[in-house]
């Protein structure tokens, strides 16, 4: 836990208003800080800025209407986020997926979660002050972007994944693609870990920071690479696997301290571990059949129940609670995203450290605010 | 006639016209250069659209500026205010009157020239504080509280390191310290003065990673968050310029001002040299803001205090042990 | 032995007998889910707590004839995320989990906001997403077009 | 002892940092000076819908089942056709979508029986106003036929 402070004179508190257009609160995050100095006495998030009603929305679409939605919470993983609402519907549903489009949702899923960190790790290091770092990491997500536009024909809300397969069939130039670049990204960690991870400014301004207890994050319902960074190994890909999850030789990368650095270690481990998966992926997927079953009608309509599925995205476990009542349309469409507990957890943590470590900390969490107001 | 040429006072008015001209000049320059190291640090180009490789850009930014409404927050401070960018400009101009750029190219050769220069640079601090203040924005004000705080505390290694060079030539005046590095230069003497001088000139200029009262992830702009138009850019271009004023002095304490290397000089006029080696400082200085993250203040302070404080005393006791001995 | 099974022994020792329905295939992405008396929920929430397990998604439901909260629970083990359910009338107030779990604080702030439903001494009943002076709940079958308003029993048979 | 070692590992791994961007300083640029050079567009890419011109009819095969218009999530179609007389096929006569609320999921392109929709690869696209927006694909299909 943290170390309490002393709560200092009321006179002696003032609020700062970080927010929402503030530099590096990520989107539309607005917090209420009440400092003492430099130092936070209290953090009260103000959300919804970014609300849209896509719960509400999805109880007027039909289950295919609302896929495009799912790529519209969290942007930077949008194509994960699809891929789970279509697993979670063939699911309930009962729909058959080809082989082949197994492999090809799962290479694309993870090319999108390393794309997700690599934006984290770019605008980590800028928060912190390190400008170039970021400029690099978009050098390398627009690999990713090019290759996943190539296959998809967007670049970030990708509705790609549809209820029994994909969209549009891969071809050799995308395996190439992925290829070189799983070659080229390998390439540019040496770099990154020179430039920052070994960098002792970095580690001076991570090391100690924002702990996060492994108590804590259960109090919170912190999952992901953040609750990983506790030293929980808890990965929806092996806790609970789905889709060809249990086929791949991968490990989850865990920290001890749960904090700030550990984060940052565990995300760019996670990169490493994605690459794994992609290459076994790349190396059995098969070479021809279908990509997708056609046989899908439009107005689907899962048998009378409910479903919740979760699944790990960029950000932590999120899941999706289906109640169908046996109609095309959804009856209740809930969404379990994982920065909303992400964020909690800060208004917990932030008491006590100072202005520029709450920018280090609200950073190494890696929310999406679009996420939590859906 | 010629008495009116060769005049104190005439020399005097043509320097500081010269000044003047040089130094806004100059900054535009800067301000162009470092968007260049930037881009091409950032494996992008950086200004390339107006004029030869985007030269004229920060003119026509400039021209932009002056163009735009100068707005003073209804809370702010009316007369502090306007007044806190001409502070921060004022002083910076005051250091180009003792700069050595060649042997007969020192507009005041004064025998107190780095102790002026210093007293002048440690006020910029006032303007700053002022400008934070007059904001009255907190995010202004946390950023002049920073500022003070970091700038009293780098301010002690910095002339403790200058003090070794002082030390070593006995003189304050900046062409005695020069012509004494004419063989070799002073910071192959005390690389480690020289090592903190410009580590501690990189945070007087309020630099990165040194950069704290204006760190835009935390404080939106810091001091100047809410200043907008020419007000802005006399910030801006006196930062620049400041750039310039600590290099320069670097190259004359510790890089040998107008000598080439080792008493080579080429046939290459002193100008050149010492504006080259001015540059290039001010490109590792640039370099520097375009690779690290930015530090915590209690870790600035920290660094200061732990770190550069004791190295520069006991480097500045080395000196004058060495000295006497000799 | 699982932190899973050694709640599911408590659970079946603290409800009646066919409160718990276990679902062994893990078809609905629950392990067993437990209906769960409104006075009773704090009571078995916290014997989750000692074992372990944290909250991981809380819900509304909005039926004609009840309303309804699901809450999600994990235990960090294997196919262990397990339901407790809780009915009751639209307008009744339910206790609050915040005590309990940190996490129930902004969740039960959503479900509030969304659906209306009250939390009894909830510390801080602020709207969370909807605006401060948003007195609609939009997630309420009565609010804005929707599909169907159904009885409970027509889904869940 | 501590001390020293924090300094000269703190200082080498500053240097390293440095010696990464210098390199990167002297390689070539990696960004496109984008209205000079423009890039290859995806094949996959996603525009705007329009109709394709078959070559054995030279127009379009829209039959106004308004399938599309049902699929659109966003509802952002609007489809009208006529029959020539009573037995024969329906065909478009007016065929609109209001672009500045397409969310570009494709599902009018999947589901259209006749396959006559395909993505434009238009994208430097502007207006003066919302209207703007509004794409008749009955006019740029005669646009491009002649």
């Amino acid at each position: 836990m943290p170390k309490p402070i002393t709560p200092p004179a009321v006179d002696r508190v003032y609020t700062l208003n970080l927010g929402p257009q503030h530099p590096s609160t990520h989107g539309v995050l607005r917090v209420l800080l009440d400092l003492d100095g430099e130092f936070i006495v209290k953090a009260d998030p103000v959300l919804g800025y970014g609300h849209r009603g896509h719960e509400k929305m999805g109880e007027n679409r039909t289950y295919k209407q609302f896929m495009p939605n799912t790529s519209r919470m969290d942007y930077l993983s949008g194509l994960l986020y699809n891929h789970g609402f279509a697993l979670a519907v063939e699911k309930f549903a009962g729909i058959e997926v080809p082989l082949r489009a197994k492999y090809i949702r799962t290479i694309c899923a993870e090319l999108n979660r390393i794309s997700s960190h690599l934006l984290w790790f770019g605008t980590y290091v800028m928060d912190l002050g390190g400008f170039t770092p970021f400029l690099y990491a978009f050098d390398d997500r627009e690999n990713i972007l090019d290759i996943l536009d190539r296959v998809s024909g967007s670049r970030l809300t990708y509705s790609y994944c549809r209820f029994g397969g994909v969209c549009r069939d891969v071809d050799d130039t995308f395996l190439e693609m992925t290829r070189a670049f799983i070659g080229r990204l390998r390439s540019r960690f040496p770099d990154y870990h020179n430039l920052v991870t070994k960098n002792i400014i970095f580690i001076h301004r991570t090391r100690n920071v924002g702990v996060i207890h492994p108590e804590q994050a259960r109090q919170f319902g912190v999952t992901g690479p953040n609750l990983r960074a506790c030293g929980i190994p808890f990965d929806m890909r092996k806790v609970e696997p789905y889709e060809i999850y249990d086929q791949f030789d991968f490990e989850i990368p865990v920290g001890t301290n749960g904090d700030a650095l550990d984060r940052y270690n565990v995300r760019l481990e996670e990169m490493e571990q994605s690459c794994r998966i992609i290459e076994q992926a790349l190396d059995r997927m098969p070479k021809g059949g279908p990509y997708l079953n056609k046989s899908v009608s439009f107005r689907l309509a899962p048998p009378k129940g409910e479903l919740y599925f979760a699944f790990e995205s960029a950000r932590g476990l999120t899941a999706y609670y289906l109640v169908s009542d046996g109609s095309p349309y959804p009856y209740r469409c809930h969404i379990r995203v994982p920065s909303f507990s992400n964020l909690h957890v800060l208004t917990d943590v932030f008491c006590g450290t100072m202005v520029a470590d709450a920018i280090s900390i609200l950073g190494s969490i890696d929310v999406v605010i679009p996420e939590i107001d859906r | 006639m010629g008495s009116l040429v060769t005049s104190e006072w005439f020399r005097l008015v043509l320097g500081l016209v010269i000044v003047l001209a040089f130094s806004q000049l100059n900054a535009l320059f800067l301000v162009w250069l470092e968007r260049k190291v930037a881009g091409h640090i950032q494996l992008r180009i950086g200004p390339k659209e107006v004029g030869p490789f985007g030269l004229l850009q920060t003119i026509v930014d400039g021209l932009k500026l002056v163009g735009k409404e100068l707005i003073t927050p209804r809370s702010a401070d009316s007369r502090l205010f306007p007044i806190a960018p001409v502070l921060v400009f004022m002083p910076v101009l005051v250091g180009f009157l003792v700069l050595p750029f060649a042997p007969n190219l020192i507009i005041r050769d004064m025998n107190v020239g780095v102790l002026l220069i210093f007293a002048f640079s440690a006020f910029t601090v006032l303007a700053i504080l002022a400008g934070g203040w007059a904001s009255n924005n907190k995010y202004a004000l946390l950023g002049a509280i920073r500022s003070v705080a970091q700038n009293v505390a780098y301010e002690i290694p910095l002339l403790l390191a200058v003090l070794s060079v002082v030390l070593m030539v006995n003189s304050f005046q900046f062409s005695e310290i020069v012509k004494g590095q004419e063989r070799v230069w002073f910071f192959l003497i005390q690389p480690v003065a020289a090592l903190i001088y410009l580590i501690c000139a990189t945070a007087e200029t309020n630099r990165a990673p040194f950069d704290i009262p204006e760190a835009e992830s935390e404080l939106v702009a810091g001091f100047h968050t809410e200043f907008s138009g020419m007000r802005f850019g006399l910030f801006f271009l006196a930062e620049y310029t400041n750039m310039f004023i600590v290099s320069a002095v670097a190259t004359s304490l510790f890089f040998g001002g107008w000598h080439g290397p080792f008493g080579l000089d080429l046939g290459v006029p002193g100008i050149v040299w010492f504006l080259a080696k001015t540059y290039v400082l001010i490109f590792v200085i640039m370099w520097v803001r375009w690779t690290f993250p930015r530090l915590r203040f209690d870790q600035l302070m920290n660094l200061s205090w732990k770190f550069m404080i004791p190295l520069s005393l006991a480097n500045l006791v080395v000196t004058a042990i060495v000295l006497k001995l000799v | 032995m699982m932190k899973r099974d050694l709640i599911l022994q408590k659970l079946r020792k603290l409800l009646p007998e066919g409160a718990v329905s276990e679902d062994e295939g893990y078809e609905s992405g629950v392990a067993f889910s437990a209906r769960v008396p409104v006075a009773r929920i704090v009571e078995i929430a916290s014997a989750c707590d000692h074992a372990g397990a944290y909250l991981e998604s809380m819900t509304g439901l909005d039926f004609e004839d009840t309303a309804e909260i699901v809450y999600h629970f994990h235990t960090y083990e294997p196919k262990s995320r397990f339901s407790l359910r809780v009915l009751f009338p639209h307008e009744e107030k339910i206790p609050t989990l915040s005590g309990i779990f940190s996490s129930a604080v902004w969740l039960e702030r959503e479900v509030r906001e969304f659906f209306g439903y009250v939390f009894a001494d909830h510390p801080d009943p602020r709207n969370l997403l909807l605006p401060e002076d948003a007195d609609f709940h939009p997630l309420r079958k009565t609010f804005g077009k929707i599909a169907a308003y159904r009885k409970r029993e027509e889904i869940y048979a | 002892m501590g001390y020293w070692k924090e300094i000269v590992e703190g200082g080498w791994s500053l240097v390293e940092g440095m010696r990464v961007t210098v390199r990167r300083l002297c390689r070539p640029v990696v960004t496109v000076q984008y209205p000079r050079k423009q890039l290859n567009l995806s094949p996959a890419y996603r525009g705007h819908i329009e109709f394709k011109r078959f070559p054995d009819t030279g127009t379009h095969k829209c039959i106004a089942c308004g399938a599309c218009q049902r699929a659109c999530p966003s509802h952002v179609i609007k489809v009208q056709g006529v029959k020539a007389h009573l037995n024969s096929a329906k065909t478009a006569t007016h065929y609109f979508i209001d672009f500045s609320r397409c969310s570009l999921c494709g599902l009018c392109v999947e589901t259209c029986p006749t396959k006559t929709l395909q993505y434009s690869r238009e994208y430097e696209l502007e207006g003066e106003s919302r209207l703007d927006s509004i794409v008749d694909l009955m006019a740029r299909l005669e646009q491009r036929n002649s």
